[in-house]
Formats: C-alpha cells, structure tokens, sequence
C-alpha cells in the first residue's frame, strides 16, 4: 500500500477545495448519507428537470480528504448529464473501486474519467473504501427515489 | 483426510487420564478442537490481533477482513440466502436468547401461544419461560411419542391461532433422536408460524442448508462444533431481523446517538454490540475447513458406524436400559445401569479414561417424563471409533462389578 | 520484571507493519496480550479442554476447578467481599446491559430518573436508553466542565427524589479523565442511590478497591486487560445480585425446572447461562498474575511517564488540539490537528506502523459536545515507551506535510 | 485418586441398604436438600423434643451411592444426639471433607467415628463432594431454623 496511491494530488486538490459546496439554487432532490462508525456524513443536493436530468448538483458534508474529494467529483463528474447517464457512471465508478475495473469513458471528457480514477487508490485501504463511495451511493439512492 | 487419522489432528488425545488413554465419548457436552483451531488462536493473537470495524490502522482492517470472511464461510456452510442473516452470539443459549427477546417484544401478547417440545434443553425454554411471566404467554409442550421422539401429529394438535412460534431441537442431546423438521415446519407455513431450531446438536452431524429447510431462526453453538468456546451463531431469516429491535446495547450497533434518541445500524450489526469474540471468529473458520474437508456425509457414516455399535454392544446388557429409541438418531446414546446410578457410573469410568456425562443433561421435563433424575450419556464425536465403545463397555462391566 | 522488559511478553512486537516496527497505541480500543495468556489458552484447549461444572469426568473437574480459581483471582484482584459477586460476562457491554436489564425491571418506573454524564461510552448509555423507551423512564446527562471533566457538583444538581441509579466511567476513553468517583458515591450513598461504574477504562490502568471504593456495580473488559476477547467482568453487591432475576436463561443456571414453573441458582450461576468461555476465563488468571507480578503502581507510574511525555510533545505544536484537559487524567490523549481529518491522520500513520484510532470512539454525546465528528486518539498501554511517542510525533509531522 | 477410597465396602453397603430411610413417626422438623447440577435430592426428617434432643431421624430422597450413604450415616450417626452436640458433629464431618482435618469423637464411638471416616475418600472427587455433604447441611439447616 503505497500512501501516494491514495492521496493524490487531486484529491489532495478538492479535498481541501471542495467543488460545488453548499446548497445549490432550487434544489428539488436531496438525500443523506451517514456512515455511523466514523461519523463521516454527506448531504447532497440536486436540481433534476422534467427530462430527468441533473441540472445541477451540490454537496455539504464533514469528513475526511477522501471523503469530501469524492463528493467533490462527483458532483463535477455528473453535473448536468441526464438521469440515466448519472447512473451508468456511478455505476462504472463503484464497480472501479470494487473490482478494479477500468473506467468506461461514457462520454465523459478524459480528464473527468483521470479525476474519477484518482480515487482507484483506496482499493488497497478497505477502510477507507466507504469514504470514498458513500456520497455516490447516496446520490445513486436519491434518483432512485425520483426514477420511479 | 482419512477417518482414522482424524484423531490425530486433536492434541487433546495424548493427555492420559488417570494414566489411561483418553475415551471422549462427551462431545455433546462440548467437542474437543483440532490443532488447526487452536493454532489459528494462537496465531491470530500473536501476529493479527487486533479489536474490529472501529480502526483504521493495518491490524484493524486485517482482522476485521478475517471476521467477516468467517461470517461469508458459515454463510454457505449452513447454506443461508444473506451474509447478513449470520449473527454471532457467545452460544446457542445467547442466540435463542436474543430471539425470545427480540422477537417476544414485537410479536407477543397476553395469551399468545409458544409451543415447545418435551425433549427441549433448558436452552430453549427458560428464555420462552420468561416472555410467558412478562407477557402473560402460554406455553405449551409437543408430547413425546413412546420411542421419546417429535411427531409431526403432536405438533399438529397444539397448533391453534393463538401460535406465535415454534421452538424445538433439531437433534435431541438426551435421545439423539432427529426431529422430522421438514415435516414440522411445512405444516407451520401453512399456518404462517415461525419456527426457530435449536441447531445445538443438530450442526455438529447434519448437513445444514437454510434455503432447503425454511425454518426461520437456527441456533449454533461453535463449541460443540470443533470450535472455540464462548462463541456461538444465529442464523435468522432477513425478514424477521430487519423488524427486529436490536437486543444488546452498545459500541457499534449504532447508527446515529443523541441526547433523546438512538438510531441502530442494519442487521447483523444491530446484534453485535460491543467488543466481539475476533480470535474466536477467525478460529472457527478452520472449524468449517475441517469440516468441509473431512465432509459431512462421510463424518456423518462414521459416527453412524460407531454409535450403532455402541447401541449393538450396550442392548445385549439387560441390565442397561436404553433413553428413548427414535428410529431416526445420531451420536448420543443414553441409557440407566440397573441399581447403579449414573454419577456412580460417571466416577467409576473416569477410572479407566472413559469421559461421559450423567445427570438430567439440562432437560429436566424430559427426565421427569420417564422418570429418573439423572441418566449416564455417551455420545459420540468425529474422533470416536469402535475402539472407544469396547472400552465404555468394558469400563461398565467394572461398574457392575464393584457394585455387585 | 523491569519496566522496559515487558513489552518482551506481547509477541506481537513482532510483527512488522508496513515493513515498519509496530507502535501500538490503541490499547483503549483492545489491548495485546503477552505469552504467557495466549500460551495459557492454547494449553487449556491441548491438554485441559472440557466443558465445566455438568460433567464429573476428570477433564470437566480440573477444567471447573481453574475456572472458579479465576474467579477468585478476580476476587482477590478487585477487593470484593464475596466470590459470589464476580460474574462472567462477554465483556463489559454485556455486564452493564445485565444491570440495566435486571435492575431495571425490578426497580425503574414510569418517571424514574437515570443519570449518565456526557463522557459516556455507548455501551453505558444505549442500554439505559432500552430502559428509558420500555419503562418510560427519564434520562440526565451530567454537564461536564470545561476540562471535559465529571464534576461532583454537577452530579448534585441533577440528583432528584426520582433518581434511581447512577452510571458512569472510571476513566473517559477519549480524554482519559479520571473521575472522582469516591465524592460521588459518597453523596449518592448519603441518597440512598446506587452507582454503576463503567471500569472498562479504569480496570487497566488503576488499582481496583471495591470495598474501599463502594460502587454497587463495577463493568470489565477483559480484552483491554490484557485478556482474551470475549470475556467480560461484572462486579455486583450481593445484596443486589440476590435481588435481581437473572438475564439470559439457559444451562446451568436453574434450580429446578417444571412443566409450569422455574426456579434459579443462587448469584453467580444464575447469570452464567450456557456454555462459559472457560479457555478465555482460565487464561484471565495468568493476565491477573502479570498486572499484579508488575505491580498496578509501577504500571501507572510508567504510563504517566509515557502520556505525559505524549502530552508535552503534542502541546509544542500548535496547530494540535488536545480534547480535553482534565487535571487527573491517564494513559489517553484524544486530538485533531488543524485541517487534516483525523481518518486521514490515522491511515497516514499506519504508513509509519503508528496504530491509532479514529473517530467518535463510540462517544456521539461528547463529540456532539465539543463539536467535531471525529477526533483522533492515541492511547497508552503497559508496553509503550517514549520512543514510541517520538515516532507518532514524527509520523504526525508526516501528514502535516503531505497535506500542506 | 484410587476408586476403593471412594467405593469403600461400608459405603457401598450403606448405598445399597440405606439405614433409617423413610418418614420417621411423628417427626416435627423436615427439611429438604436439592443439588441442581445432577438432580440429587434428600429430605430429611427430624422428631426433636423440648430439650432439644433429636430422638428420632430418618430421610427419603433420590442420588448416588456416595449421597444415599452419607444421608444414611448420618442418620445413624446423629440420632439420639442433642443439638448442641449434634452440631458439633456435622460440622467436623464438614470440615473433614473439605479440609482433611482428622474427626473428632465428640463422644461417638469408634465405630461411628471410622463409618463417618469412610466419606473421606470422597475429597480426591471434586464433583462429588456435594454428594457426600448435602444431607449434612440439610439438617443442619433444619436445626438451625429450630434452635433459634
Ligand atoms: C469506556 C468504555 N466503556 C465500555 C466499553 C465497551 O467495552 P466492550 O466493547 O469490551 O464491551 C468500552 C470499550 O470500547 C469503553 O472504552
Ligand atoms: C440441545 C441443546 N440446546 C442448547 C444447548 C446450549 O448450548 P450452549 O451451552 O453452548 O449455549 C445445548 C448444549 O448444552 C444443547 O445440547
């Protein structure tokens, strides 16, 4: 386990410089995610439209560098892509930090599928793998809930 | 591994007793551990140990990876639908516990029903025992038939739509007679009634498979399965855990903790507060792997061998009466000696190495039934053999011999 | 033995950590355990193992023998008056649920007051929180001062002619405040109400008195007493225990059993239901020898040296928030550092083979208190050194400069 | 241990043939004694008098041979006694049991002394003890609640 693995750069970057931070504008989704045994928590917020896609998206939260650079890119990665989109690269997203798959690009431009990968690392810190995932879980719950 | 080597993976069989060798023919009392298990221990707390699922650090996530592999082995070793259907317990005794309480505080009420069976370990009763004092339940007990075993009819009569569970061992400690649990718990589907199996006696010899048998709670103990003590399994259908509220309180079975209120974490979690048993987790892995390895049906065979011989040996004495004779049995042969009683018997045998047990084997309603306080009981492990019943037999003709 | 030999028993300073030298500082989370407890165990399972107190057979003697030697050791080690007043639990989560579920049913009403403080780990509030939602029952927290510390004062304020029992630690598992518990019980005496101690912090680090100290219940983890995992200690007055029904129901701890009734044992059998952890409980024995062979005062002499080392070097910086600053503290330090998170603190000292723990350590109230979710912790045990504290200062230097 | 310690002749015969056994006529103390763990039960039966004598003793109860002979010797032994010397006695045999102290005779004769004498092997039995005291703590119980 190589400590550089896991703190990038990058994440270093939007950990400390979370993107989208705060309540977005006319929020009309919004869900949270908790993980009780170390008190880490997301709240994410979403404007979704009539053609099911995600306007825009924001988070607040607390927890560690990890944590809160996974939100960060997340909402960077997903912000306005549609519902089905979202999913298929929340998806691709957790299936990479289980089973070290590749990334699909999903017309994702390069540099947003080398930001979601920076977070590859933590595979090799079992630990820390919830902190890296929770905030796409919970967002991934949250269209769930308005895919319906 | 061939069936006469197993022995040898016990260490336990090169301690001599009373300078003789040791017959441990009281394996459903607790079974002794092979050399991986208690290896497993050792090397766990030497190089691995470390508390779980709380820390960060490389230990805490080794250990926590290993007590969670254990949780996926008994899984597919009991054959259950959901890793979160596995819960582990101190015992048995703690697993039926946390059922009776659990499920007692949602699902019963003044007058409702529990039916137990007349061949119940005090395991599965004193528990049943005290929701009928808090809630004003009844319980009601299956009735025998004259070979002292379960009958499906038995069951049938009791059954009234005031039943709100059925709670009975799937392989009796006394009689070693299996119960027709198929049978039993079909008939309770149609009825929508839960039944939970005291698996104590029955896991150590029988292939387990949750999906196949249906039954809704199954209780372990790993002690009396090659594994360490004070640990102990609860399998329990994921629908009935969701709903349950959580029975200890404490560290990690917590979801959110605030000055008014308290939210729990999902199943199995809710159920294990506080610090678990990891070494002991870890260890009864190995259990598993011997088990599977050796398999159950050729450990099952093998018993069988043994245990009919031992009936072979023991019914040509009339002066041996025999506890029950259920057609369908495995591993635990109980009996009386004429004018001798069975603490007698006991002291006596330990002379010659012979390890049995004698007394109401915590199942005093069985007892009064036929009775006589205290019964003498063999029963037979992975590592018996012919051998060890020409010694019992043996040790029996002293018994007599002295007390002639 | 000398001080710095000790670390010599505990094999798993063997152990390489990310090709590092292990500094084990997480010993409030579970603390490691020296050979001659690890030997002791793998010896009892080899050469010993049989199930106590049912069996006459030679093994089930010596094997009840040791195990009730132990309880007398804990006796001994404790000062209580009686040995039937030590009792066998999973570990301290299960000794405080036993009391708040036997106490509470006989003694809690509608109203009744319980009072907690906010240092309170979870397993000394969430069972007191099941008694609060069954029986309607209230809860106070005791204010803690601004040193995060138990005030007598305080406790005085939230005494009511309602209050029925007190319950709070020894020694806070994130600050390692000491509490002045002998003002306490005094004025709760003066009350008429008894106290629960939570010892599973006290017990490793400070010498046990219970005649002298007068709780009425006192809860042990044995795993953070250098012990196996899975066993635990509660402490009761007799007068108490006698009073009490039991808990869990099962083997061993009736007196007689019927179709319609059952009677108990006598304290302690009729809380020690089932099969007990006796490799764990005889291995206790030989964690008992080693405190007492070292001595509890040059224990806590040692560890002062060590955490008040920790405590200077971590004052030095600035950017290092202790939590926390009672006057009367030990073995414990509870941190953050400015804008690193205490997850990423505790896995980028792992790198350095540093093991700390991270996080709210089970007290949600406290850290709801002060303000953060999570708080990083190192914790002292009779192995540590103030090389150890160089190293986690130098790791701790580490993370500053990856994350500045 | 040697098993004829245990299983001495004296033993096995009052085990076979309990001496006194029964309800002794017009008793006016009973008490009963019970050992959960295998089930072993005696009741004893006591016909005292104003002086505080035992004029008549006898038992009834279920166990092994150690347990039956013992609640036989005892009756044997401490029939026609008063308490006071009664107590005496039942507490030295206790305290031979558990402590290998010798009896003393308290005026019984050597013959009683050496039948008492015999229960000593039952010290190298651990598990057995109870068998060979229960009865003996029964009455003494029994009295107890009588002589105060
Ligand atoms: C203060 C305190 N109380 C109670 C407990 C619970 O102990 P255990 O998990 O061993 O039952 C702990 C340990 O986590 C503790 O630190
Ligand atoms: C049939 C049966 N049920 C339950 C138990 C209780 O198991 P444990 O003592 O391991 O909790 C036993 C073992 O004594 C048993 O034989």
């Amino acid at each position: 386990m190589e400590l550089k693995e896991l703190y990038k750069e990058i994440i270093l970057d939007h950990g400390k410089n979370p993107r989208n931070f705060g309540k977005c504008t006319n929020y009309n989704v919004d869900a949270k995610g908790h993980n009780p045994l170390c008190g880490d928590k997301v709240h994410i917020y979403a404007k979704v439209d009539k053609e099911k896609k995600v306007i825009d998206l924001s988070f607040e939260g607390e927890g560690c560098a990890i944590s809160l650079a996974s939100a960060s890119i997340l909402t960077d990665v997903v912000k306005g892509k549609e519902y089905s989109l979202a999913e298929r690269i929340i998806s691709d997203f957790l299936m990479m930090i289980k089973k070290n798959d590749k990334m699909k690009t999903n017309s994702l431009d390069e540099d947003q599928v080398t930001t979601m990968m920076s977070l590859s690392g933590v595979k090799e810190f079992p630990m820390r793998v919830k902190c890296a995932t929770m905030a796409w879980h919970t967002l991934s719950e949250a269209l769930k809930g308005k895919n319906e | 591994m061939k069936i006469n080597e197993i022995r040898n993976n016990f260490p336990i069989f090169k301690t001599k007793i009373n300078g003789k060798k040791l017959v441990y023919l009281d394996s459903a009392n607790s079974s002794q551990k092979p050399k991986t298990v208690i290896d497993r221990m050792t090397y766990f707390y030497e190089n691995e140990y470390s508390n779980i699922g709380r820390s960060v650090h490389s230990l805490a996530v080794t250990a926590t990876n290993k007590f969670e592999e254990t949780r996926d082995m008994v899984q597919k070793f009991i054959n259950a639908k959901h890793r979160e259907e596995i819960i582990f317990t101190k015992g048995a005794t703690e697993s039926i516990n946390l059922v009776a309480n659990s499920f007692g505080e949602k699902f019963i009420d003044e007058g409702d029903e529990i039916i137990l069976t007349e061949l119940e370990h005090h395991s599965n009763y004193v528990p049943w025992h005290y929701l009928r004092k808090k809630r004003k339940a009844n319980i009601k007990f299956v009735k025998l038939d004259e070979n002292l075993q379960i009958n499906v009819d038995e069951v049938k009569k009791l059954i009234s739509n005031k039943t709100k569970i059925i709670a009975l061992t799937h392989l009796s400690n006394v009689t070693g007679g299996i119960t027709p649990l198929k049978e039993i718990i079909d008939l309770a589907k149609t009825k929508n009634i839960p039944v939970l199996v005291d698996g104590t006696q029955g896991a150590p010899h029988l292939k387990l498979d949750m999906l196949d048998l249906d039954c809704d709670f199954y209780a372990i103990s790993c002690h009396k399965l090659y594994g360490p003590n004070g640990l102990g399994v609860l399998y329990g259908k994921k629908k009935w855990l969701d709903q349950f509220d959580p029975y200890q309180g404490g560290g990690g079975m917590i979801d959110e903790v605030k000055k008014n209120n308290i939210t729990y974490a999902e199943t199995p979690t809710k159920f294990e507060a506080g610090t678990m048993q990891t070494a002991e987790v870890v260890a009864f892995g190995e259990s598993i792997k011997l088990l599977e390895k050796i398999g159950l049906k050729r450990i099952k065979d093998h018993e069988d061998k043994v245990l009919n011989y031992g009936l072979e040996m023991l019914s040509k004495d009339n002066s041996i009466n025999l506890v029950g004779t259920p057609k369908n049995k495995a591993s635990v042969i109980s009996f009386t000696l004429k004018g001798i009683h069975p603490h007698d018997i006991a002291t006596i045998l330990d002379d010659d190495g012979v390890a049995i047990r004698a007394g109401h084997h915590c199942c005093q309603i069985l007892h009064d039934k036929i009775g006589v306080p205290a019964t003498a009981r063999a029963s037979i492990g992975i590592y018996n053999d012919k051998e060890d019943i020409d010694i019992l037999i043996n040790a029996i003709g002293k018994c007599k011999k002295l007390f002639s």
